[in-house]
């Protein structure tokens, strides 16, 4: 166990979490010819009483569209640099409906660039690029709400060589 | 009748708004911090927004995000709970402006009830019997000594925009009065912005007695009972009763009437509190109007069985009272217990993991709480995580429920003020309903002794 | 006033009765099976003693070892709860000969009771109206055909020493009787021991509504409103209310009146219900008493304010009732419902353990329960794991609050029967109050489809 | 242990789990030849509760009785027969108050001899021994309550070669 790639590695480690879950446990470590590994999970009835909650819950508004935006998975963030919305409101890909869209996936960026807007009390922010790099992901939809912390644009910084 | 709320607050209180709109049958928004994320009355809502970071002057308190987390969840209405927002008249005069209905009084009446002094002065006008004081803010120290002179001494000075004892001075004597005014205004400053300082006569043990009403947008006023809060330490109240012991039903008529006067004089709508000061004689003063639902709520539902929270609802959404002043019924007796999480001892905040959570439960008593095991209670708020309300035929009864419930309550991996409550429980003087708001500092003071 | 009360029982209704003498200062002693040395109600009680293996017959309803415990922890009296030997006449005389005192009706009243067709008779002497049946037992079929001819068809053939829906037969006509007649007999024999068999008229789509009352040693008996438990299956109450939407203020007043009779005429003590069948024309009639407390007596508690467990305290020591008739105030509507342990399609016992347990809170909210966050639910006894409880201002309002009590209420582990009660709280018919004991069959029906 | 395929290793800590949970453990740590495995299991309210609970607990009575009682440990009653009571009621090591006690520890005894009476509801019922074989240990205190189970002697059988 565990002395695989680090992909296999990961399925492992899933393997021994959702045991952990299974079990009710708090706590597992496992050490085995050099690695180790330590899990912790803090019970607490999340997910489970979620489940049991209102259906509503994540059927509609803002909190369904954050639970179903595309959250890049650890791997693909490694290195890079998400830009999370500052504030709540309407994200926009544009400045108006008519405008193209400030920028597509695989476009270079430059720090302070404007890559969209959001909209608050009828206030247009734009929200401007933190570095220079290449958009790899938009990760929310154009004219839908978005929450403060919410992540918007995936970027792959260029090297500052 | 709205259709959906979004309740700009947090912990139980959240929870509770949560609660009643369910019952009504209304949709829900939580907002949230990012501390907050997983909190119970983020579940219990149908939608939540994250409006911010931990610090509740970037999320909680955040009016823009706070407004667009209702524009884009289209709420047409927001409970602003107590603290936090609830009694920013900037935030309901807002509110007002961009059509979102701001559940609790008009930006006007939270204006007004924030300026102590002036509010004191409109309701002196009315002839009603308002707490000795000066008639206004003080100027300087001459003012000050000719205001103590004509109400006589001992006075306290207190800052106009202030709250929870802080920028407080008593003063005995005339030739301490100078130096004491000086420390106010400072204080006040630094505190709350606004040097404004006024003074009133300091009564020695007196109770805090306080009138819960109702009024509509019709000018419809009625009064719920009172509730005695005397168990405070240094302005924080820890237990809160209704009826108050000390207060007759011929004297509870009476402080209804003048509360409800006040109210009339001041034009409140929603629900509010009127706050008195009682005195060893039974003399009653006006102190202020509390411009939001408290705390302590729950005791005065308890004994009339009126959903508070449900009423400021319909209040909101221009309903007139569905009931009469004849038709409110005080039944029993109740108490509430606020259970921090602090160290029992010296009050410090105590956040942490909650290893194990066992509310009480059984006949007569109610657990107002977004507890639940394992939750984690964080360092970024207020400490209180549970309110714990009994009720009884009596208050006998009431207070033995209390003991009982206290016992049962288990709460691990944090301190809390559970221990404190059951010593007051416990404490003969408390149980024979002899307390002033002195109470809590000399129990804690035999304590060390 | 007793000092030392030994519970004997378990689950939510010891916990229920040790509360109750917390809240008097009573000293409690639990007992408990090897199964439940680990139960909440263990832990609460002041003492405990195991008193057999986890069968029932070895342990809680050991008559021995239940008063050897008494004995040697000096208790005084005895609550029985409901079930076990709640019931048990030789028990209570047992008590009464060791001088034990037994919280419950007497000894006689229980035998007397537990005879139904005699209990009957006895009402029937008085000029109550009874539910039309035969005199007593019937010693063959041209018995049981001539006593089915006076009161007319449908008639139900029913065990004497029966309950439950067990030894029960509907017979529509004639030429049925002779066969149903010897069924209902073998089944009586074979389940209850005694083959004594009676017969009354069979109402279609009646109302269960059962009439609490207190009786002390003087003589003295008041009703507290009556319960309707029209939502049953097969004879198992799952949702109890009061007040009955059924019941007028007037109909309340005479079927009290007749209850107070009844219990007079049986010379009944301490807490009791009578129950009573009301037909479609608002006709009522006695069917038995049941001589000890219910499961469903919080609802009574909710609207009466009245602790039902302290006053049988009360009675059993002697005290006379603190209140009248005229005392009695009946404010707002409750509802109660029976979480069990069960696969909610087929009512299955689902032992195990509790991996998530989260009981709803707020206003107007009770949880009843001996469940804790990781409870094991064992498979030796009765599967109600928790009696939800629910007070509001009218029906509407205790509805509303049960739908989202419901909604709020975690168990995870085990199957339960939340989701069928959330089921019968959103269906029309149940929400209007047009209801009859055959409506949970109907909806169950209806699923299937 | 742990020294199989991955999958056998998993069912080998579901073992430990399972032990862990029957013997209401919170912690359990095993080390094999290069492999450890922790686990621990919040298991709920027990000890915090009755910690928190009334401290009249375990001030009077039976029950008190029982926890301070001497419970043998585990190993001084390994290949032992430990004579528990059968019932609820009142522990005499004699007869009556001036007869000589039944049993002393170190005593050979026969199976069928009376070791005991348990007195309840004014009966005087003789407890027997189930074995031949010498008193170890007397586990409860003449004259005072016991209740059902409770372990009254320890026995060490004689061989029956």
């Amino acid at each position: 166990m565990l002395n695989d790639a680090s992909g296999d590695q990961l399925a492992q480690i899933q393997e021994l979490v959702d045991f952990l879950k299974r079990n009710n446990l708090t706590e597992l470590e496992v050490e085995r010819e050099g690695f180790r590994v330590r899990l912790r999970h803090e019970t607490g009835a999340r997910p489970a009483v979620a489940a049991a909650g209102a259906a509503d819950f994540v059927s509609a508004g803002p909190h369904a569209l954050a639970e179903s935006a595309t959250i890049p998975l650890p791997a693909e963030t490694a290195g890079k640099v998400t830009i999370t919305s500052p504030i709540v409101g309407t994200f926009y890909r544009s400045a108006s409906p008519d405008a193209d869209p400030y920028v597509e996936e695989g476009d270079l960026v430059k720090k302070g660039q404007v890559l969209c807007i959001v909209e608050a009390m009828k206030l247009m922010n734009e929200i401007e690029s933190e570095v220079d790099g290449r958009i790899v992901k938009i990760l929310a939809e154009s004219t839908k709400p978005v929450e403060y912390g919410q992540p918007l644009f995936l970027i792959d910084p260029t090297p500052t060589s | 009748m709205f259709k959906k709320i979004l309740v700009a607050n947090r912990g139980e209180i959240a929870l509770r708004v949560i609660r009643a709109c369910q019952e009504l049958g209304i949709k829900t928004v939580a907002i949230h911090s990012e501390a907050d994320t997983n909190s119970w009355h983020v579940r219990a809502a149908d939608e939540a927004v994250c409006v911010g970071p931990a610090e509740d002057a970037l999320s909680y308190r955040n009016i823009p995000n706070v407004l667009s987390a209702a524009e884009i969840t289209g709420a047409e209405a927001i409970h602003p709970g107590y603290g936090f927002l609830s009694e920013n008249a900037h935030f309901a005069e807002v509110c007002e402006s961009v059509g979102v209905k701001f559940i609790g009084p008009t930006s006007e009446n939270i204006a007004l009830m924030g300026d102590k002094a002036k509010a004191r002065e409109v309701v002196a006008r009315r002839g009603l019997p308002v707490l000795p004081g000066s008639p206004g803010e003080l100027r300087n120290e001459s003012e000050a000594l000719e205001a103590a002179r004509k109400i006589g001494f001992p006075v306290i000075l207190k800052a106009s925009a202030g709250g929870g004892g802080r920028g407080m001075r008593v003063v005995n004597k005339e030739d301490e009065l100078a130096r004491a005014f000086q420390a106010a205004q400072a204080e006040a400053k630094s505190t709350f912005g606004h040097e404004g300082v006024y003074l009133e006569r300091y009564f020695l043990e007196p109770r805090h007695i306080e009138v819960q009403v109702l009024a509509d947008d019709r000018g419809r006023v009625v009064f719920l009972g009172e509730r005695d809060c005397s168990i405070q330490r240094r302005y924080q109240k820890l237990v809160e009763e209704t009826p108050s012991p000390a207060v007759s039903e011929g004297l509870r008529r009476e402080m209804g009437r003048v509360a409800v006067e006040a109210i009339k004089a001041v034009h409140y709508r929603n629900a509010g509190t009127v706050e008195f000061l009682l005195d060893k004689d039974q003399n009653f003063y006006f102190m202020e109007v509390n411009a939001r639902i408290q705390v302590e709520h729950p005791i005065t539902e308890m004994v009339t069985g009126i959903d508070l929270i449900k009423e400021q609802i319909r209040i909101a959404a221009g309903l007139p009272l569905g009931f009469r002043q004849q038709d409110i019924r005080i039944t029993g007796h109740s108490f509430e217990c606020r259970i921090n999480a602090e160290c029992p001892e010296k009050f410090t905040p105590c956040p942490g993991l909650v290893t194990q959570y066992r509310p009480p439960g059984g006949f007569g008593v109610r657990v107002d709480s977004a507890m639940e095991p394992h939750s984690h209670v964080v360092p970024h708020y207020d400490s209180l995580i549970a309110k714990l309300i009994t009720h009884g035929q009596n208050r006998e009864e009431a207070m033995a429920r209390m003991r009982r419930a206290l016992d049962e309550f288990v709460i691990e991996g944090i301190k809390t003020t559970l221990p404190l409550h059951r010593r007051i429980f416990s404490d003969a003087e408390f149980q024979k309903g002899r307390v002033s708001t002195s109470f809590l500092e000399r129990l804690l003071t035999n304590q060390s002794n």
